[in-house]
């Protein structure tokens, strides 16, 4: 099943063209790898897809209007001065916020549940902002970056839960410089 | 209408002691437009050379 | 729109200094002025009230500067749009949690400290509703300028909303003075009522309009 | 259909191709009637009743003043256009008209208080025209600002139409609150542009000199347009024919 397709797309900022006429589909229980150098506007082409940004010329078409995207961008979006605990209680309620709980505690956060992220380590408050994306039910996932700072047993622990989530029928777009391996559409976008 | 409201230079330049407030207005004024005239045109020729040697070099 | 109110109050009364210090820079200025001058030559009921103006200017500016600051730098704000669509229901929260938690309790310092230097106590409820709707103007204003500027420092802050908040003053100072004369109470609240809830319903489709610009 | 109608005529390539043609009359017209209307009211307009010769101030100020509005409400009607039909054109125009628009209401504002030293004997009165006048200024100084804050200029662009439209709503708010104000609060004073009726020997160099200032100041703000339009689209190649 389709959930969005882009057509022609075409971005610049100020005099720098980042891309020209990409095309492209999504579909569910596909993923898609954005690759490319640094500056090369991988993050910008992931703000375009999920609409943040208006692209110069071209257009994303969602399939389903109110298609559910989860999304983190290299922008954490949890708050500093609270604790991993009240951050996830102020994103999820219920069912969902027992599924962070269980995250929590994989993830071995629950140790520093009660500390101010502000005093987390960057792995930790990575780990943290990823609980986000794993505890929402989501049609869409897009993840920017989402390895940098992980160690080894975390990366692994998120490529499963990435594999699973695609059988699942759910579409996956991600940027990453590292080889995600997982089953992906290659999309390069150059220097 | 159309008579000289003032005798002389003096006068002109005094306009009854009034003459420092309403020159120095127009001087201001004068000097503010032309200065902005030749930023402005300054500026065009600017960016002109610029253009001519990024075209010259592609 | 429940969902937002409360965690933008969960997250404003955990962040005591955002909270508590423009309250305590209204005391610390209602305070501070009489001690300034030599009251045995100035009436000081006379013009205390415009110092009490003055002040509400000042620290409603400080109260907001933050306001959408944190969300822009943190990516909140990308989150938010992807669940909304657009940001004219996290304005307009922010705005009202924002009036309720600062606005409102500067309004009762000020009809307070007013109380304390020579107003009638029957005149007390008057100050502060007065007082509590111009900060609801006001709150809105420096809205507008904060989802502007953002990240850009206070100084464009200012420049953009400066002449916004101005009128609000000049409203806010004949208000306080149809207190002190008498007659036209009725009139200039309805006004300002009216004023409010326009701006209430406006000023957030204009912040959410900047606010996308700038995660654009 | 307008919107194509619009981006047909408002192509940064025919504004400057245009503009490039009217140029030279506008500055003759506007250089030549300023010169005339200033020589005919600082030299043979009579001098006025009650205030003397201070009044010749008027024939700068009371243009300036005039335009420190104009500009404003044109650069709203532009900001307009950006933000309904994306014309890039209008918020180049916004961007080259705000300093103009500064520097003729910082003038207003100085002739102004320069004219109040011998008629109020004081160079700054809380009137309600000049604190308007003031709060215009600032209004000028914050596009500018603004505008300035950005590295992504198609953001600054929008965020400065965002500012200038809600400026323009806040125009008529200012003057109605700060006339209010002003009448509760002084009683009314001279007022700075002269009574009622006019006399035609100052009424003629006064019309003359605003006409003047207003092409001399279109052809100011062609010649920065231009710049600006050349700085922003430098890499196109229609801009080749120009330089």
């Amino acid at each position: 099943m389709k959930l969005l397709s882009a057509q022609n797309i075409t971005h610049s900022i100020n005099d720098a063209k980042l891309f020209h006429n990409l095309s492209f589909d999504i579909n569910s229980a596909e993923a898609l790898h954005i690759r490319g150098g640094n500056g090369s506007g991988k993050s910008t082409l992931l703000r375009i897809i999920l609409g943040i940004t208006t692209p110069s010329k071209g257009l994303v078409e969602l399939i389903k209007p109110d298609l559910k995207i989860s999304y983190l961008g290299h922008k954490n979006a949890v708050k500093s001065y609270l604790t991993p605990l009240e951050n996830l209680e102020l994103l999820f309620h219920d069912a969902e916020l027992k599924h962070a709980f269980k995250w929590l505690d994989q993830f071995g956060l629950t140790n520093v549940q009660d500390e101010l992220t502000a005093n987390l380590s960057f792995g930790q408050q990575k780990k943290l902002a990823l609980i986000r994306v794993m505890a929402q039910s989501s049609e869409l996932i897009v993840l920017d970056e989402p390895f940098v700072g992980l160690d080894q047993a975390t990366a692994d622990q998120l490529k499963n839960f990435l594999a699973k989530k695609l059988s699942e029928g759910v579409g996956l777009i991600l940027t990453s410089h590292i080889d995600p391996m997982i089953e992906c559409i290659e999309l390069d976008l150059g220097v | 209408m159309f008579d000289l409201a003032f005798s002389n230079l003096h006068e002109i330049l005094d306009m009854n002691g009034h003459g420092i407030y309403v020159w120095s207005v127009y001087a201001l004024g004068i000097s503010m437009i032309v200065i902005s005239f030749s930023i402005a045109k300054k500026r065009i020729a600017g960016i002109q050379k610029k253009i001519k040697i990024n075209n010259a070099s592609s | 729109m429940v969902r937002l109110i409360k965690s933008e109050i969960f997250k404003l009364l955990k962040k005591l200094k955002s909270w508590l210090g423009p309250l305590l820079i209204m005391i610390l200025v209602l305070i501070a002025f009489p001690l300034s001058i030599d009251i045995s030559q100035f009436d000081l009921d006379k013009f205390y009230f415009s110092i009490i103006v003055v002040s509400i200017l000042m620290t409603s500016f400080v109260a907001t500067e933050g306001m959408f600051e944190e969300d822009f730098e943190d990516g909140s704000l990308e989150q938010e749009f992807l669940l909304e669509k657009d940001f004219y229901k996290l304005a307009l929260a922010k705005i009202f949690v924002f009036v309720f938690l600062i606005g409102i309790p500067l309004a009762l310092i000020g009809a307070i400290f007013s109380f304390a230097n020579g107003v009638a106590f029957n005149s007390f409820a008057k100050v502060f509703l007065i007082l509590s709707l111009s900060n609801l103007l006001l709150f809105n204003v420096f809205a507008f300028g904060n989802a502007l500027s953002i990240n850009k420092g206070a100084m464009l802050g200012v420049l953009s909303s400066l002449p916004l908040a101005l009128p609000v003053i000049i409203l806010l100072g004949s208000s306080i003075r149809t207190i002190q004369y008498g007659d036209g109470f009725i009139s200039i609240i309805a006004l300002m009522i009216g004023i409010g809830l326009l701006m209430s319903a406006l000023m957030p489709l204009i912040i959410s309009a900047a606010l996308k610009t700038h995660i654009d | 259909m307008i919107s194509a109608f619009i981006h047909k005529f408002s192509s940064p390539k025919s504004y400057v191709r245009l503009t490039e043609k009217l140029y030279p009359f506008f500055i003759v017209l506007g250089v030549s009637l300023l010169t005339l209307g200033w020589i005919w009211g600082l030299l043979f307009a009579p001098q006025d009743a009650v205030q003397g010769n201070s009044y010749r101030i008027i024939f700068l100020h009371v243009p300036s003043v005039i335009f420190a509005e104009l500009i404003y409400f044109f650069m709203a009607i532009c900001a307009l256009m950006h933000l309904v039909w994306r014309v890039k054109l209008a918020a180049y125009l916004i961007k080259a008209a705000a300093p103009i628009g500064a520097m003729i209401t910082f003038l207003g504002l100085f002739s102004g208080s320069i004219w109040g030293i011998p008629t109020w004997g004081t160079w700054w009165q809380w009137d309600a025209r000049i604190t308007s006048t003031l709060i215009l200024f600032i209004m000028y100084l914050g596009v500018i600002t603004l505008h300035g804050s950005f590295s992504n200029l198609i953001k600054a662009d929008r965020l400065m139409s965002i500012l200038v439209i809600i400026g323009v709503i806040n125009i008529p708010i200012i003057k109605k609150s700060v006339d209010w104000w002003s009448t509760l609060h002084q009683p009314a004073s001279i007022s700075i542009s002269g009574g009622s009726s006019i006399d035609p020997s100052m009424l003629y160099p006064l019309l003359i000199s605003i006409i003047g200032l207003g092409f001399t100041l279109i052809s100011l703000g062609i010649l920065s347009s231009r710049s600006y339009i050349f700085t922003r689209e430098k890499n196109k190649k229609w801009i080749a024919e120009h330089v």
